[in-house]
């Protein structure tokens, strides 16, 4: 298969004093959607985030093989790599088209991407002219989602992008990235916990307190059973409230 | 994310080594001015200036809660300074009472003042704020100047009684002990009410509004309340300036002031009170008693205030911090290995 | 802002134990294109006594301290300067700064001179005891305008003010003593407005005989003297002093906006102790230089003072030198008419007798003083 | 007729409070937080322009070149000398905004140093006769003034609203954050709007020096004003600064005109709480979910 | 164990312009019941939080709590016993987290006027409340929360959820509003929050709670609104609204049942649905 690669290798992340990555060396191949899983706090953030270059790192970045640590996030994103980040990374004074065009600009994207972006979900095209900042949590969470497929990226860090969307959106979402994947676009998803993605996680890594503790190369579920090992606590899907 | 990886971490354990809270700051700010008096001793220039720092200290302090903690700038702090240097003009002047009365009631006219401004800005934040109180500083000069049957006019108020405290007239050098004993008092409990419940709910306000407003606290209200106790301790700096000064005038609290309370805390160290007492001890240091020839002190101030801010970036207090952190993880590891 | 002076002047050919003179001065802050003028010319002063073998035989020597007109910073700075020694004061800064002066003056028992203040109050009472000022005040101007209303036929006048402290005491005492016209609109703006064309439109809707600009000078009077002259062509204007004594400013007027102006001038070029200071000045400063009467009163108040320690034998009881400075009597000052004189007593803190100090002084079309007002000059009885 | 000489002067004050305040937001916009040292730029650069044709006679285009160029030097190196490395020390917004304000101190007095306390007459770039308008004149000088502030913000409109780096522009200042994850050029366009900032103050400064003289302090209160005018038309459109601008210099002429001069000071309080107590955020405002 | 009625709304309305966020939608929460409020994106469910809290003033609409309107500022409402979480977490990023904790019980010493007041002036004498701050122990431990000198701004985003739950529990709630809390927690905080849900249950206390995640949800609460376009299109038990031909169209899509291993609506999550009420 003729997928893209991407490939970290002795990764480290501090934040002053404290250290969030220790060491991790990873791989994300296309073809297959790779899942990143670990505790609130175990570093997959600082793990994607350093992948992308926006935070100081120590240890190796390649690109389907080429060694690209010393470029910065603007250049890994013209070679490919896109980042949906956690949390509101959107630009709330700007209006929705504004947010995708600053992007597809700094990427030098043809305009007809920003097009092409605002169709990927009904709700956008029908709030092109409404500031990103009043859109409802999950409509920030698409917006979001559609710049970050805009580019067609050889790599996609995906930061718990289902977070906030409702089923029915994170059912197409999840379609989307596994045929991107089948494209040969490396994924790379982070979650907390699966849920309802261990269907289309092929292989992935279990994070604990910035250090890859387990790594499971046959399917979601696996993994997800590799996770609840790991931290000694069964997966919200067999949740039994206490108390009761 | 680079722009956000350092946050300032606001332990509140800082300053509590003996597990009174506020007590290790108190401790050292009392050694300090201990020093600094008897550095002074008889030397007029030098009470001069412990009462110029006190003022300068007192003013800033009254910033500290609605600035620091809250995030209101008021700059209406000149107004509130002169209402505590008129009382004492004016009780001394017009009335028979003791001199003391003068700072009961200054406080607590400033107090109202800025309670009725802030009823009247309630609904500004930041730099509205700013804005209003910025020409209510100015108009409330205008009004010194007018209402001169009150305030004397432009002339301002001068000959002041002295001090009467139960018979006990206290020496100039007394009242420089005493400003700085005040000072003391005011960083000390005003550091402990940082740390209460109270300065959690007030510190949230600045970053997090909605959030107190969400758990049941009326924002504006709180905001009121935390500006009129600034005031209030403005008032006791100007106050405390007239009567050493012995006279006040429609200039003597101006924009001037304000900047300068707006730079102490923050050269000082925002974390703890104690930082706008140190900002107006190296305030005064660097506009009065520094030894440079012909220079503005307002240049060496400002220059003063961008090294700092560039250098000490949490202000001297928080680089002292640094330093004594530092040298007790070093001395550990000398222990250690010897 | 402190230290001392670079520029100070040395002691020249005086020996012994220099007499150290304070001197409060703005050389930094708002107050400072106004005070350094006088400064200047109170070093010469200084300078031009050493080199005369100084007062009883003993240098001068100024301290200076710069309190940028910041009323909080001046009880420091006062106690600064008498902490270095100082036996006398120049206060040479802004005038809320000298007000706020007063106080600690009388807490450190030290005499003080305002050589250019024309502010009333500043020696009247509270804490008047030990500070002296040389110039005619309001009062006698009030006088002066008064005979110039008469003599032009002035009923009704419109005054255009600037919102300082100093000029509202002044306002006060001369406005209170110019009972001879009505004063038929005044109009306000801030000191450092950027435009009175409200304020003088006022003025015209009130059409009053003549109008009066009293400001502190700078950037406020011109811009005042611009407005009028374009939205007020014709008008009769008259102004207070300040105008004269920063020739810098009349740069500022647009071409000939000045014309026809009349301010209260101090410096008449027939006494010939102003002939005298002008040679020295142009000497020291250039052919160009134009005296005003800052200079002629820093010029002055250098020379009372050395009379004072004099007649006090000596600078070291300050007492004694307060009394001496108001024993002075019938001093031939360097500004003001030739036969004007200064007398100082324990109730006269206002070293000028009589209106003849002042002359008005009209502006030619190149916005330069053009000589006195051919109407009206104030009588010199004495 | 008086009135239109009023409206003139309004218009006048307006253009100034205008660019100034339009400085103030460029870098709002572009950086986040206010840059109260606008005044001292403006300030610098009329007063430095000034100085050059008295001191060193030289012509009025040449000085005025080098009075802008030395603003927006200014300007560059409070970015790159100040904001930058203590914003880069943390702490929030405040610290960066009492370094500025320490810059504002700083350079009133070095050009107290520089160029003297004594205010200066203003340069005017046009030479042209005053034209008669109605019974009254218009000084070139105002006339200059009035066309180049429409004619910088139509231009700076545009380069906001629709190009490349205006729109980076507003990203990185809306959420600096976001800006520096996905990679935007964070430092160079907050350089930017430094850059232009200073332009615009310098040329604010230098049109509206022959009106009333400048002098090394008049930053302050220039600053001042600026932010008043900024705070009055809101932070949500390039114009705001405008119609702050204008309104602010319609209520500096005309409260004086009928309420008396004497008002001027609690007039404007007066003004400002009645204005705030119905918009507290401004004419213009784009509110967004916390 | 649901009897008395806690809290009413009546044709909430709400309107930007002319996007109409939430049209006249009616519910009625008893004591003791966890409310689920469910719906596609953009459906109005912040809004329905923001208006019942007080964040937002309704543009039609009323509301009663125990009987009296609820009207007024978030503050009041807040005293009459509400509390809420944010979608996206409102900390003060510079203050740790103990502080942020403290909120709760901090914010309800100094509710009125006269509390600030005296409250100052308590404050700087004795400015360590040792229950309040045992209290929170308890609680950081409850949810799993570490380190709480950390400044919460070091927290990761679903750490900061957790502390915002346990912030709005420290004002010992009538009504507890949870926008989306589960979004991005793990599953020591899943437990965590599930936890403090049954405690404010335990207290004969109400809760609704907003999330994406239906499986959770419909473990969890007694009811569920489901909201579509600002209308409310369904309101019944969990197991007969996973099954509903209106949470189909407009929340799983049409082709929900395709999926068989999803949890979400799955005959596999109804059954657990009841293993967990019971
Ligand atoms: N800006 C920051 N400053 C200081 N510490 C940080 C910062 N960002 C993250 N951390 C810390 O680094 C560690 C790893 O954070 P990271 O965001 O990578 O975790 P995560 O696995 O993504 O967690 P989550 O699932 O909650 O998003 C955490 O302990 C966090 O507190
Ligand atoms: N200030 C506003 N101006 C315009 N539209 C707004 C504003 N606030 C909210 N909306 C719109 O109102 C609708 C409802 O928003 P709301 O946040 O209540 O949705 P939600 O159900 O919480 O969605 P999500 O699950 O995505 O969080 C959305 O379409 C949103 O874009
Ligand atoms: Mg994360
Ligand atoms: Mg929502």
């Amino acid at each position: 298969m003729s997928g893209h690669e991407l490939k970290v290798e002795g990764l480290s992340v501090r934040y002053g004093q404290a250290s969030a990555l220790s060491d991790v060396t990873i791989t994300a191949r296309g073809g297959t959607v790779t899942a990143l899983v670990g505790p609130n706090g175990a570093g997959k953030s600082s793990l994607l985030l350093a992948a992308y270059g926006s935070v100081p790192a120590t240890g190796t970045v390649y690109l389907d093989g080429t060694d690209i640590t010393r470029l910065r996030p603007v250049a890994r994103a013209r070679a490919g790599i896109s980042i949906v980040p956690q949390g509101r990374q959107l630009f709330p004074h700007l209006d929705v088209a504004d947010n995708l065009r600053v992007m597809a600009e700094l990427l030098r994207l043809p305009g007809s991407a920003v097009d092409d972006a605002l169709d990927r979900f009904p709700i956008l095209r029908k709030r092109v002219r409404s500031l990103a900042g009043v859109l409802s949590g999950g409509e920030q969470q698409m917006l979001v989602v559609s710049r970050a497929l805009m580019s067609s990226p050889k790599v996609l860090l995906l930061d718990e992008m289902m977070t906030g969307l409702a089923p029915l959106i994170v059912q197409e979402l999840a379609r989307s990235v596994t045929s991107l994947a089948r494209e040969g676009v490396a994924v790379l998803l982070a979650e907390p916990a699966l849920g309802v993605l261990r269907r289309v996680v092929d292989r992935g890594y279990v994070l604990v307190r910035g250090e890859v503790v387990a790594q499971v190369d046959d399917g979601g579920s696996a993994l997800d059973e590799a996770y609840s090992t790991a931290i000694g606590i069964e997966q919200p899907k067999d949740l039994r409230p206490a108390g009761r | 994310m680079t722009t956000t990886i350092s946050r300032p971490t606001v332990s509140s354990d800082r300053w509590d080594p003996r597990r009174i809270p506020g007590g290790g700051g108190l401790a050292l700010g009392v050694a300090a001015a201990a020093l600094i008096l008897a550095w002074v001793g008889s030397d007029g220039y030098r009470q001069t200036l412990v009462i110029s720092a006190a003022t300068y200290a007192l003013i800033a302090l009254g910033m500290y809660v609605p600035y620091l903690m809250a995030g209101s700038l008021s700059m209406a702090y000149s107004a509130y300074a002169g209402i505590g240097g008129y009382a004492v003009g004016l009780i001394s002047a017009r009335t028979g009472l003791p001199l003391v009365v003068a700072w009961i009631a200054g406080p607590i006219v400033a107090a109202l003042v800025a309670v009725v401004l802030g009823v009247v800005t309630r609904r500004l934040s930041g730099f509205f704020l700013a804005a209003v109180t910025l020409l209510f500083g100015m108009a409330f000069t205008a009004f010194l100047i007018d209402a001169e049957s009150v305030s004397g006019g432009s002339g301002g108020l001068g000959s002041l009684r002295p001090l009467n405290l139960l018979g006990w007239t206290p020496s100039h050098y007394h009242v420089v002990v005493g400003s700085a004993v005040v000072v003391c008092v005011i960083a000390f409990l005003l550091d402990r009410l940082r740390l209460s419940p109270w300065g959690v709910v007030v510190r949230t306000m600045r970053d997090a509004p909605r959030a107190v407003e969400a758990a049941g606290v009326r924002v504006p209200v709180l905001n009121i309340v935390a500006l009129a106790l600034g005031a209030m301790i403005a008032a006791v700096g100007g106050g405390l300036f007239t009567y050493a000064a012995g006279s006040i005038t429609p200039d003597t609290f101006t924009l001037n002031i304000v900047f300068l309370a707006i730079f102490m805390p923050l050269i000082g160290g925002a974390g703890t009170p104690w930082g706008a007492v140190a900002g107006a001890v190296i305030a005064v240091e660097l506009t009065l008693n520094f030894p440079a020839v012909q220079t503005s002190g307002t240049l060496l101030l400002a220059v003063g205030v961008l090294v700092i801010m560039l250098v000490a970036p949490k202000g001297v207090v928080g680089y002292a911090d640094k330093l004594r952190t530092r040298l007790w993880a070093l001395l550990r590891k000398e222990r250690d290995r010897g | 802002g402190t230290g001392d002076d670079a520029d100070s002047p040395t002691d020249g050919s005086a020996k012994g134990a220099p007499i150290i003179i304070g001197m409060d001065e703005d050389s930094t802050g708002p107050g400072a294109s106004y005070s350094t003028i006088a400064g200047k010319t109170i070093r010469l002063a200084v300078q031009d006594i050493n080199d005369k073998g100084g007062v009883l035989g003993r240098p001068l020597r100024l301290v200076i301290e710069n309190d940028e007109s910041d009323p909080t910073k001046v009880p420091a700075v006062l106690q600064k300067l008498h902490s270095q020694g100082a036996k006398a004061l120049f206060l040479q800064s802004g005038s809320a700064a000298v007000m706020q002066a007063k106080s600690t003056l009388t807490q450190l028992g030290l005499p003080a001179i305002a050589p250019t203040g024309v502010t009333a109050t500043l020696v009247e009472p509270p804490d008047n005891e030990l500070i002296y000022m040389l110039a005619n005040t309001t009062t006698d101007w009030a006088e002066v305008y008064c005979g110039a209303f008469k003599a032009a036929n002035i009923n009704t006048l419109g005054i255009l003010t600037d919102d300082t402290t100093t000029i509202a005491a002044l306002n006060k005492a001369l406005l209170g003593g110019m009972s001879c016209v009505k004063v038929t609109a005044t109009e306000k703006g801030a000191a450092n407005a950027s435009d009175l064309s409200a304020q003088v439109a006022r003025l015209k809707d009130a059409n009053p005989d003549a109008v009066l600009v009293t400001s502190v000078g700078g950037a406020f009077e011109v811009l005042a003297q611009n407005t009028l002259a374009a939205q007020l062509k014709g008008k009769l204007r008259f102004s207070l002093a300040s105008i004269g004594n920063q020739p810098s400013s009349w740069k500022l007027a647009n071409p000939g906006a000045l014309e026809g102006l009349i301010f209260m001038g101090s410096i008449n070029h027939e006494n010939p102790r102003t002939k005298a200071l002008t040679e020295l000045l142009k000497k020291a400063n250039g052919p160009d230089y134009e005296v005003t009467a800052y200079d002629a009163e820093g010029w002055d108040a250098v020379q009372l003072l050395k009379l004072a320690i004099e007649k006090a034998g000596g600078p070291d009881d300050p007492k004694k030198l307060n009394e001496a400075i108001q024993s002075i009597s019938g001093y031939e000052s360097s500004f003001g008419q030739g036969n004007f004189t200064l007398s100082f007593s324990a109730t006269k803190h206002l070293g000028a007798d009589g209106p003849c100090g002042l002359s008005l002084i009209e502006f030619g079309a190149d916005n330069k003083p053009k000589g006195p007002w051919a109407s009206f000059q104030p009588p010199c009885s004495s | 007729m008086t009135d239109l000489q009023l409206w003139l002067s309004a218009m006048e004050m307006g253009c100034f409070f205008g660019m100034l305040a339009l400085a103030y937001h460029l870098i709002y916009v572009g950086a986040g937080f206010f840059n109260f040292a606008i005044g001292p730029y403006a300030m610098m650069g009329g007063l430095c322009t000034s100085w050059l044709v008295i001191t060193y006679d030289l012509g009025v285009w040449p000085a005025a070149a080098i009075g802008v160029a030395a603003t927006i030097v200014l300007a560059a190196a409070t970015e790159l000398g100040v904001v930058r490395p203590v914003q880069k020390r943390g702490g929030g917004e405040l610290p960066a905004l009492v370094a500025v304000a320490a810059v504002l101190f700083a350079i009133q007095q070095f050009a107290g140093y520089l160029f003297g306390y004594p205010t200066l007459p203003g340069q005017s770039l046009a030479s042209f006769a005053p034209v008669p308008v109605g019974d009254i004149t218009v000084q070139p000088s105002s006339l200059l003034l009035i066309v180049v502030a429409v004619l910088t913000f139509v231009a700076t409109a545009a380069w906001v609203r629709f190009s490349r780096t205006g729109r980076l522009l507003r990203a990185v200042g809306d959420s600096n954050q976001a800006a520096a994850l996905l990679g935007l050029p964070v430092n160079r366009i907050r350089l930017i709007a430094f850059v232009v900032a200073g332009f615009v103050a310098a040329l604010a400064g230098l049109l509206f020096a022959p009106k009333a003289g400048v002098n090394s302090l008049s930053g302050l209160h220039w600053s001042l004003s600026g932010f008043l005018a900024v705070v009055v038309g809101g932070t949500g459109s390039v114009w705001a600064p405008l119609l702050g601008g204008m309104l602010l210099g319609l209520v500096e002429v005309f409260l004086p005109y009928y309420f008396g001069g004497q008002s001027h000071v609690y007039g404007m309080l007066l003004i400002a709480l009645l204005f705030f107590a119905f918009k507290p955020q401004g004419l213009f405002v784009r509110k967004v979910r916390a | 164990m649901a009897e008395e009625t806690l809290l009413v709304g009546r044709g909430l309305t709400k309107r930007y312009g002319g996007v109409t966020a939430l049209e006249g939608v009616d519910f009625e929460l008893r004591a003791g019941e966890i409310l689920g409020l469910v719906g596609p994106n953009g459906a109005g469910k912040t809004t329905l939080v923001d208006l019942i809290s007080g964040a937002q003033a309704a543009t039609a609409g009323e509301l009663v709590l125990r009987g009296s309107k609820l009207t007024g500022p978030a503050s009041r409402r807040a005293r009459a016993g509400l509390a809420r979480t944010f979608q996206y977490p409102q900390l003060a990023l510079e203050l740790s987290v103990r502080d942020n904790l403290l909120l709760g019980w901090a914010a309800r010493r100094h509710a009125s006027l006269w509390q600030m007041i005296v409250g100052a002036a308590a404050g700087a004498l004795r400015p360590r409340v040792p229950a309040d701050e045992a209290a929170v122990r308890t609680l950081a431990e409850e949810l799993g929360i570490e380190g709480l000198d950390r400044a919460a701004g070091d927290l990761t985003l679903g750490e900061q959820r957790l502390v915002e739950v346990g912030r709005a529990l420290g004002q010992d709630p009538l009504v507890l509003l949870l926008d989306e809390p589960f979004a991005g927690s793990d599953a020591r905080g899943v437990t965590g929050i599930a936890e403090v849900i049954h405690t404010v249950q335990r207290r004969g206390h109400a809760v609704i709670l907003v999330d994406h995640n239906v499986d959770l949800v419909a473990r969890l609460v007694d009811r569920v609104m489901l909201l579509d376009r600002g209308r409310a299109v369904f309101d019944g038990g969990p197991r007969e609204c996973l099954a509903s031909p209106q949470m189909q169209s407009v929340y799983f899509g049409s082709d929900a049942d395709t999926d068989t291993d999803s949890g979400d609506g799955s005959p596999e999550a109804q059954a657990e649905v009841e293993d967990v009420r019971s």
